[in-house]
């Protein structure tokens, strides 16, 4: 009964293994499979969800690495939940990518993805786990690059990044194995020492990075532009997110023991706030609406690490709800902008406008999604956050500063961004735009609902799914779902959405259009130099790391052509010296070298007699 | 059949057959290249034969015994079951290929006599219980890889092999000062004599030193490793098969075989090795993000990857060493594939400069594909086998306390991904900038996706190794606990 | 004793001036000299079958073919000859100054010379020595006298063919 | 029975000189050749007991003090294998017809003055046959009479002349305090008498005497001259047994068996042996001329043989006459190579040679089978043999004088890479396409000798078993 | 061997000595071929004293003369040998200046 979980695994491999062996050309076969295959694992994904499953059998014993599985509530959840968004977003693409010829192989990539995010999240034991997790580099990488043709180096950048970050998960699993004495995630509980906070620090870099926190973000607002557009809504916009955050949550709730006095819990807050404030930042200046997207995929993490990084109840509640709102209305985000791309041709927002007519449905469910992300009631954005902010309130106020200055500068881009998009005059190349077809709208559909549902309805998500993963000692029986229990923060947040709205219609008014809206913050006498500079990737990580590798690396080379000069030049000369010296006694004439004899005699002989008499 | 005479067979079926090649070769070329084949193959079925005695626990030997203690001896325990094996698969892969790559050029007799003779003192090698035998195989290997790295015998091949014979005879010559220093200690060159002896004294500094210059020559590490991407102007199954799969692997196999397997060394001495490899690696992996010509970048990230191999074996627990001795597995695997496929690559294009290569994924799909499964097995990306052995480094490092040396060959490591990813898009991706280059040999293109698909499966079905592994280490003594 | 100290001196004056001489021809006589001084002390010293072959090998023979030698090779001119002794005179100068210097270093050293000669002992003869004892000697010299031979037919009688 | 290693080249060169000259000059190559392949039969598949076995037909007339123990016997043959291959080179390399005649007669001359070399037992015949053997070889390097042919015979002559001088005072000042001449006699004395300042004076002597002959730095002024200037044959006969016969095999009997062992006169040997390794093999390393670099080389692997000597363990003086049998066979053989460079090509200078691997595949393999044994790389009998010597060094404690035999190894190879690649390798020079292989007679001794240095490394124990052990008894 | 002997030897060693500084002298520092020769010769004179003087000493006359008999005639046929290079590098340098015997160096 138990190796059911294999299943999990079989499914998605084994269609994504007959998706790359079926012909390509044809409609219909890959179709076919990509969404049998999303559909079974959904509906495994479902009918096992309440039941507690373990299986395992040992694998490499030499290494402690067992093949132990188990789907408990928290794995079940985000199994559930990636399982549907796979199966939405395979509908989806199915339409999208209709005429593209990397299709097949997209979805091939695609199953695989599938299958091993399953696998990671299934996973009970580190190696495990890290053997699934960045098992999907590799399907990243591909996926990336089938985009447009200068995807691959974007594909190269997503690699190496993530590559490098899950090469730190795995000395993070090698030290906590060390320290734990054990793989087994579920016997794990460590306490934050020196050692112990360096692991959970390794730990933490893979699971930030997978989720798309600054600083290893850089590769998604490059993807948004280069990939398929479903990658987008498939990976970093919702699968990424949920094992992301899934695993810092387990790290930080089960393996370590986190709390709030300790550095680490500081230092993730720290990293949450940047996010939020730098992502959003650079969204708000964005003219694409994909790109913009892909900013506030790396901004609301942000809010995530920051929730679980407090380490108190509400926030950690707060951040596991933000997880899954997030990965709802950003897929949902990423699919409207993929109707629009679909339809309009494009994403430029300077070449869009006054869409809402053409497209209502997708308008719609793009303001629901919009009005999520910015955190309005009633929408679940809107009940994530507060939790977030009372955490963050807990800790320290300039935290929820942060966040609360994020919530501002994220409404006022999806203003411009809907403002721009939807609204204004339609443009001429825009007139015969027609709505998305069906098989695109459902799944926006579905999803712009469940952000309703988990709003209007938070005790559903809240009570069921998210706050058993805290377990009742840790809640002490509190409850967050309902409306938010201070009204302060709610005023808050309010005033803050109100004041977004105002600087909208003034940057409008002041710049002439949605599109500008945001041009007055965007050319701000200190923030013009900075952006500037960001545009340029001044402040990439990743260009500032391969910057500072090639200098290394240039350093080295000097150190190996300085060993090489050895070899070939320095003592290639000294043995020539030594010869040409040697050369050069021999005269030729016999004299001297009766010389050499003669005095090689004499000192024989003295050498003898001397031995002697000594 | 008497499994001491398997030991025998293994080391002599190619080394004969290599001296006969050259004469078959007068007859039909065709039945030549078969036969070398087949020598190889001979070797590695044997050597597979030997695995499940082996893994009962059982060591066998063969012993004659001769004048002046040269006594010839030959034993076949875990560790040299492993490495027989895997030298001899991967051999008579490249020799393989070898059939389409080299059947244009001259000289072919020579080749292939030189090809099988190599393997055959690899085989002699990694089974020799003696230190004598020992320098006499690894003098061999050194020998016929000059004549194989001056193959095309132009002048700066030759140059260029002649550097790498002379900088590996030099160590090795070091080493023989070694050996004899510890001939002098124990009074014997068989290594279970050696081995008894050393439980009792220690082992004398300098003769660890001179060895490790023979070994740090050999496995080119630095400050003795340029001559391995200087040898890159050999024939790409030579490259292959020399500088990435087997030779650089000598020296990381006698480290274990005596400074694991027969004595224990001081801790000092790991520090020290450790500290030399991690430069190692971290220059190699500098030289390889700065170079041009794809074979150089290869040999540089081999030069690399032999770091992280030492880094393994100095580490020295348990985990470590197997993660050390897998390593040498899966980069052997892999890497030859890279160089096979850097082969194919140059054949069909005449280019190595990868400024001007780009745009090959388009006419060279399953080189490509290959070529990508090998190299994200060097970086070490699951599911491929490089993933395990370099976890098991790290694990085994972190375990022993080491955190600050692997720290630094993380560094090394994330150098790998970016180096062999740009190699990777500078030669796939991009716009084409060459006429369009197919791809020629399908047996070639064959036995690069071959090693790739090994690299693949070495990590799906790595227990198998890894359980072989762990009983190579079991015997050895010279572990930190 | 003493007069053997003389004959010894008279030998070492003769070697010198064989050496120190100008002219080859009077260094080919002086040779001869030395060597019929040599058979001298040879003779002294009870080695008179050895002092025969000396006096007619050494003195005789050798002086012939280095006289003729000397013959062959045409003489120089006389400024050259002029030029030649001045350059010699440089150089060897410095040789009776050595010799002086070396027998002084000797005299100093050692051991005096003059304890008397001792009655001469009843060896064996020489004849039984060289033809029973050392037969292998003998035929060494067949040997080397026929490598002579060679060398003779190869260094002149071919020259004369050339010619 | 002994005797009719000297006797019998005696009385062919007797025969063949006997006025019937004209039919015997077509005979007198085959005779020689059947000599020398005798010879080395003899020497290699029969035990020292055939030799001392007497023979009674002249045994009352003649009574001749010679003897063969294994070393002597180890020389029979290497003299053999090096006179047959200097044989069969100057066949092909000394066209004249009365120039070759002479050669031949002179070849046997030399047999002859070598075996009593290396057979008697009396220091005084020792002299004799090396005087024979040395004016043999003079007459030899001057065969053609080239002009440098003749320049290096006199540079020969004259140092030859200084180290019989030193000789003879040493053998005089051995029959004054030992009252004879021979071997065992002199052994006997010097055991018994205390080290006086005349015996070591003899000592020094005649080392110095014997470091003349054999070349060993810094007494080897005239070597480089004569071997690079001789007829190609007579530089095979020159440096593979003639310095090695009468310097290094002689410098092994006296100072290794007759004078000592004698801890001075093995620091001397020590030092003089590094630096000839040393100093050899950097100058060769800087040569244009072929047969000049083998020339410094051959100095430098006497200072291998010199040094095992010096180690003065019966380990170390195996290593030695181990290594001057393979010297012999492999430096024998780069000289036969080199003899059919120059005779294809017409020049030795390697600036003007290069790629001739392609037109010379088999001088080319052989040579390389030459060097190799040469630089001791396995598996070649070079090898065996100077393990053997480092070892045995550093079990005596010499571990300095070790690491410089060992780290010499990697010069040598050095030089002969170098070599190697300017002459063989590379690209063909333009004047060279029309050089052939060279034909028979000059592959034959290389082929010969390449299969011996083989078969010696590879078969080195049953060698050592069934040749060697008996060395130590 | 007793003292006395030892005595009388060195009554005769010096010259011995002297002999040989003159023979040794005069190869080194002349510029002529013959004279060359000359200088060996006197060296060999040296060495028949010796030995003469070593059998004389020790009795052992006989077996000195045996010796200096081979020696003289090993003494002719290298000076023969040594004469005809002589006059061959006569022939070709046309002079018998020893400073042009500087062909083959380094």
């Amino acid at each position: 009964m138990d190796n059911v979980l294999l299943l999990f695994l079989i499914v998605p491999l084994a269609a994504g293994i007959l998706a790359l062996l079926v012909p390509g050309k044809a409609r219909g076969p890959k179709e076919l499979i990509i969404l049998a295959a999303t559909f079974l694992n959904l509906l495994i994904a479902a009918v096992f969800f309440k039941t507690g499953l373990t299986y395992s059998f040992p694998w490499v014993p030499g290494i402690g690495l067992e093949f132990s599985l188990r789907l408990y509530h928290f794995s079940a959840f985000i199994i559930l939940a990636a399982a549907a968004f796979a199966f939405l977003i395979a509908l989806y693409s199915i339409v999208s990518l209709a005429e593209k010829p990397y299709a097949k192989q997209f979805f091939a990539y695609f199953l695989i993805t599938l299958g091993f995010v399953n696998g990671a999240v299934l996973a009970d034991n580190l190696l495990l786990l890290l053997f699934f997790w960045e098992g999907q580099l590799i399907t990243l990488f591909l996926m990336i690059s089938v985009g447009n043709k200068a995807a691959f180096k974007t594909a190269t950048k997503a690699l190496i990044i993530v590559g490098i970050t899950d090469l730190c998960l795995m000395v993070g699993i090698a030290l906590t194995g060390h320290l734990a004495g054990t793989l087994t995630i579920s016997k794990i509980n460590l306490p934050l020492d020196a050692l112990g906070g360096m692991a959970f620090v390794f730990l933490m870099i893979g699971a930030i990075s997978k989720a798309g926190s600054m600083p290893f973000h850089s590769w998604i607002p490059d993807a948004a532009v280069d990939a398929p557009l479903p990658f987008m809504a498939f990976l970093p916009a919702s699968l990424e997110k949920l094992i992301g955050i899934y695993l810092l949550a387990r790290i930080s709730l089960d393996m370590f023991q986190l709390h709030p006095a300790s550095w680490i819990s500081t230092m993730m807050m720290i990293i949450g706030a940047v996010t939020i404030l730098l992502a959003v930042m650079m969204a708000l200046v964005q003219t694409d609406y994909k790109r913009l997207l892909s900013y506030h995929a790396i901004s609301q993490v942000g809010y995530m690490v920051l929730g679980i990084g407090t380490a108190v109840p509400i926030g950690i509640v707060g951040g596991l709800f933000h997880m899954i709102n997030h990965a709802m209305y950003k897929s949902c985000l990423f699919l409207t902008g993929g109707a629009v791309e679909k339809q309009a041709g494009t994403t430029s927002l300077d070449k869009l406008g006054g869409l809402a007519r053409k497209m209502p449905i997708t308008f719609a469910c793009f303001i629901v999604a919009a009005a999520a992300i910015s955190g309005a009631p009633p929408f679940n954005g809107f009940f994530s956050k507060e939790l977030v902010y009372d955490g963050a309130l807990e800790r320290g106020f300039i935290f929820y500063l942060a966040a609360v200055a994020g919530s501002f500068l994220t409404a006022a881009s999806f203003l411009k961004l809907g403002h721009a998009a939807y609204l204004g005059k339609i443009r001429e190349e825009n007139r015969n735009v027609k709505e998305a077809p069906l098989l695109m709208l459902i799944p926006m559909v579905v999803i712009a609902l469940g952000c309703i549902v988990f709003g209007v309805y938070n005790k559903l998500p809240l009570q069921a799914l998210i706050q058993p993963i805290l377990g009742p000692e840790r809640l002490a029986g509190h409850s967050f779902a309902g409306w938010p229990a201070k009204a302060a923060l709610v005023i808050a947040t309010f005033v803050v959405l109100a004041a977004a709205f105002l600087n909208h219609r003034f940057g409008v008014r002041k710049n002439g259009s949605g599109l500008k809206a945001s041009d007055h913050i965007h050319y701000a006498p200190i923030l013009r130099g900075i952006y500037d500079r960001a545009e340029k990737r001044f402040f990439d990580p990743y260009d500032i790391g391969l910057k500072a590798v090639n200098m290394l690396s240039e350093i080295a080379w000097q150190c190996d052509r300085a060993v090489d000069w050895i070899y070939d030049t320095l003592v290639v000369r000294v043995t020539y010296a030594c010869t040409h010296q040697i050369k050069k006694a021999h005269n030729g004439n016999y004299a001297t070298y009766l010389v050499w004899s003669l005095v090689g005699f004499l000192l024989v002989v003295v050498f003898l007699l001397q031995s002697v008499k000594m | 059949m008497d499994n001491a005479f398997i030991l025998l067979e293994i080391v002599f079926i190619p080394i004969v057959g290599s001296l006969l090649l050259p004469l078959f070769g007068l007859i039909s070329s065709r039945l030549r290249n078969f036969l070398a084949l087949l020598f190889v193959l001979c070797s590695f079925a044997l050597s597979l034969a030997l695995i499940p005695p082996v893994l009962s626990g059982e060591t066998l030997t063969f012993s004659k015994q001769l004048a002046l203690g040269f006594n010839f001896v030959l034993v076949a325990d875990g560790l040299a079951v492993f490495m027989a094996c895997v030298s001899s698969f991967i051999s008579a892969i490249i020799v393989l290929y070898s059939f389409d790559y080299i059947s244009h050029y001259e000289n072919r007799n020579e080749y292939y006599f030189m090809m099988v003779l190599f393997l055959g003192s690899m085989m002699g090698l990694v089974l020799s219980g003696n230190l004598i035998f020992l320098y006499f195989f690894w003098e061999m290997t050194a020998l016929t890889s000059w004549r194989l790295i001056g193959f095309f015998r132009e002048k700066t091949h030759v140059l260029k092999a002649n550097k790498a014979f002379l900088v590996t005879i030099f160590g090795a010559l070091a080493m023989l000062v070694g050996f004899i220093i510890i001939y002098n200690q124990t009074g014997s060159f068989d290594l279970a004599v050696i081995k008894e002896s050393f439980k009792t004294i220690p082992v004398a500094n300098l003769a660890v030193l001179l060895i490790l210059a023979g070994i740090f020559s050999k496995s080119a590490t630095l400050p003795f490793h340029t001559w391995l991407p200087d040898a890159g102007v050999a024939p790409s199954p030579v490259t292959a098969m020399l500088h990435a799969a087997i030779l650089v692997k000598i020296g990381t196999y006698v480290f274990a075989r005596l400074f694991l397997a027969t004595f224990a060394l001081v801790t000092d001495w790991h520090t020290i090795i450790l500290v030399i490899t991690a430069a190692s690696a971290l220059i190699a992996a500098g030289a390889a993000m700065i170079e041009k010509d794809i074979k150089r970048i290869v040999a540089y990230s081999t030069i690399s990857q032999i770091g992280f191999i030492f880094f393994g074996l100095a580490v020295g627990n348990q985990t470590a060493v197997a993660g050390g001795l897998l390593y040498i597995m899966m980069h052997g695997l892999a890497k030859a594939g890279l160089f096979l496929g850097a082969g194919v690559i140059e054949q069909n294009t005449g280019i190595r400069d990868i400024t001007k290569l780009g745009g090959l994924i388009r006419t060279m799909p399953v080189t490509a594909a290959a070529f990508l499964g090998c190299s994200l097995s060097v970086m070490g990306i699951p599911p491929f086998g490089g993933f395990f052995s370099k976890y098991l480094l790290f694990s085994g490092a972190i375990s022993s306390g080491r955190i600050a040396i692997a720290l630094v060959f993380l560094v090394g490591a994330f150098m790998t991904i970016i180096y062999l990813f740009r190699l990777f898009n500078m030669v796939f991706m991009g716009e084409p900038q060459t006429s369009r280059a197919k791809e020629k040999s399908p047996m070639m293109v064959a036995c690069v996706m071959l090693l790739a698909v090994l690299s693949l499966a070495g990590g799906i079905f790595i227990n198998y190794p890894s359980h072989f592994v762990q009983v190579a280490v079991q015997g050895m003594v010279g572990l930190i606990n | 004793m003493p007069i053997d100290i003389i004959i010894l001196i008279l030998l070492t004056l003769a070697a010198l001036w064989t050496v120190m001489s100008n002219s080859l021809l009077f260094a080919a006589i002086g040779l001869a000299l030395t060597s019929a001084i040599l058979t001298i002390v040879m003779f002294r010293l009870n080695s008179p079958l050895a002092a025969v072959f000396e006096l007619s090998v050494c003195a005789g023979l050798i002086s012939v073919v280095f006289i003729s030698v000397t013959t062959m090779t045409q003489p120089q001119s006389r400024q050259e000859v002029a030029q030649h002794t001045r350059d010699r005179l440089g150089r060897f100068k410095f040789l009776p100054l050595i010799i002086i210097l070396v027998a002084l270093a000797l005299v100093i050293l050692n051991l005096k010379p003059g304890a008397p000669l001792p009655t001469p002992e009843t060896g064996e003869d020489v004849r039984n020595v060289l033809w029973n004892q050392r037969p292998l000697d003998l035929i060494g010299q067949v040997l080397v006298l026929l490598t002579g031979v060679f060398a003779v037919v190869i260094f002149f009688k071919e020259k004369s063919k050339d010619e | 029975m002994t005797s009719l290693l000297i006797l019998i080249p005696l009385f062919s060169v007797m025969v063949l000189n006997l006025p019937s000259r004209t039919m015997m000059r077509r005979f007198a190559f085959w005779l020689s050749l059947t000599l020398a392949a005798s010879q080395v039969c003899l020497a290699a598949f029969f035990g020292t007991g055939l030799w001392s076995s007497p023979l009674d037909i002249y045994g009352s007339f003649f009574r001749f003090n010679l003897a063969v123990d294994n070393l002597s016997r180890i020389m029979l043959l290497s003299v053999g294998i090096v006179v047959l291959t200097a044989i069969l080179v100057g066949r092909e390399t000394i066209k004249d017809e009365n120039q070759h005649f002479n050669f031949t007669n002179l070849m046997l001359l030399v047999l002859a003055g070598m075996n009593g070399v290396v057979t008697t037992v009396d220091v005084f015949s020792l002299y004799v046959f090396m005087e024979i053997t040395a004016v043999a070889s003079f007459v030899l390097i001057a065969l053609q009479k080239e002009r440098d042919a003749l320049e290096a015979s006199f540079k020969y002559i004259v140092f030859s002349a200084l180290a019989s001088v030193m000789m003879l005072s040493a053998i005089a000042l051995l029959l004054m305090t030992s009252g004879g001449t021979g071997f065992a006699g002199i052994s006997q004395s010097l055991k018994s008498l205390p080290a006086n300042p005349l015996t070591l004076l003899a000592m020094g002597l005649f080392v110095c005497g014997l470091f003349i002959k054999g070349g060993a730095m810094p007494f080897h002024g005239w070597l480089p001259d004569a071997y690079s200037a001789a007829p190609a044959p007579v530089s095979i006969l020159l440096a593979g047994i003639v310095t090695k016969t009468l310097g290094i095999y002689t410098l092994i009997r006296i100072a290794g068996f007759v004078l000592g062992p004698n801890y001075a006169l093995n620091s001397i040997l020590l030092l003089i042996g590094a630096l000839s390794i040393v100093a050899g093999a950097l100058a060769a390393l800087g040569q244009k001329d072929f047969k000049r670099m083998l020339a410094y080389s051959s100095i430098s692997q006497v200072g291998y043989i010199v040094i095992g000597l010096g180690c003065g363990t019966p380990l170390g003086i195996f290593g030695a006459v181990f290594h001057l049998f393979n010297h012999s066979v492999f430096k024998s053989l780069l000289f036969a190579n080199s003899a059919a460079v120059e005779s294809q090509t017409g020049t030795r200078n390697m600036e003007r040679l290069g790629g001739l691997a392609e037109r010379m595949p088999r001088t080319g393999a052989t040579s390389i089978i030459g060097f190799l044994s040469a630089a001791g790389i396995p598996p070649l009998a070079g090898f065996w043999s100077k393990t053997i010597i480092v070892v045995a060094l550093w079990q005596a404690g010499f571990r300095a004088y070790s690491s410089v035999a060992v780290m010499a190894g990697a010069i040598t190879l050095a030089y002969f890479l170098s070599m190697q690649h300017r002459v063989f390798f590379g690209k063909i020079k333009e004047e060279l396409k029309s050089v052939k292989e060279a034909n028979f007679n000059l592959l034959l001794p290389a082929l010969f000798l390449a299969a011996i240095t083989v078969g010696v490394g590879i078969l080195f124990p049953f060698v050592h078993d069934t040749f060697i052990t008996s060395f130590f008894r | 061997m007793n003292s006395q002997a030892l005595q009388l030897f060195w009554s005769f060693g010096p010259f011995v000595i002297l002999l040989a500084v003159i023979g040794i002298y005069c190869i080194l520092v002349t510029y002529n071929l013959i004279r060359a020769l000359i200088g060996i010769e006197i060296l060999i004179k040296a060495v028949t004293l010796l030995i003469i003087v070593a059998g004389y000493v020790t009795g052992h006359t006989a077996l000195a003369q045996a010796l200096v008999i081979t020696l003289i005639v090993i003494e002719v046929v290298v000076i023969a040998v040594a004469v005809g290079v002589v006059l061959g590098l006569h022939q070709h340098n046309d002079s018998l200046d020893i400073r042009k015997l500087r062909n083959s160096k380094g």
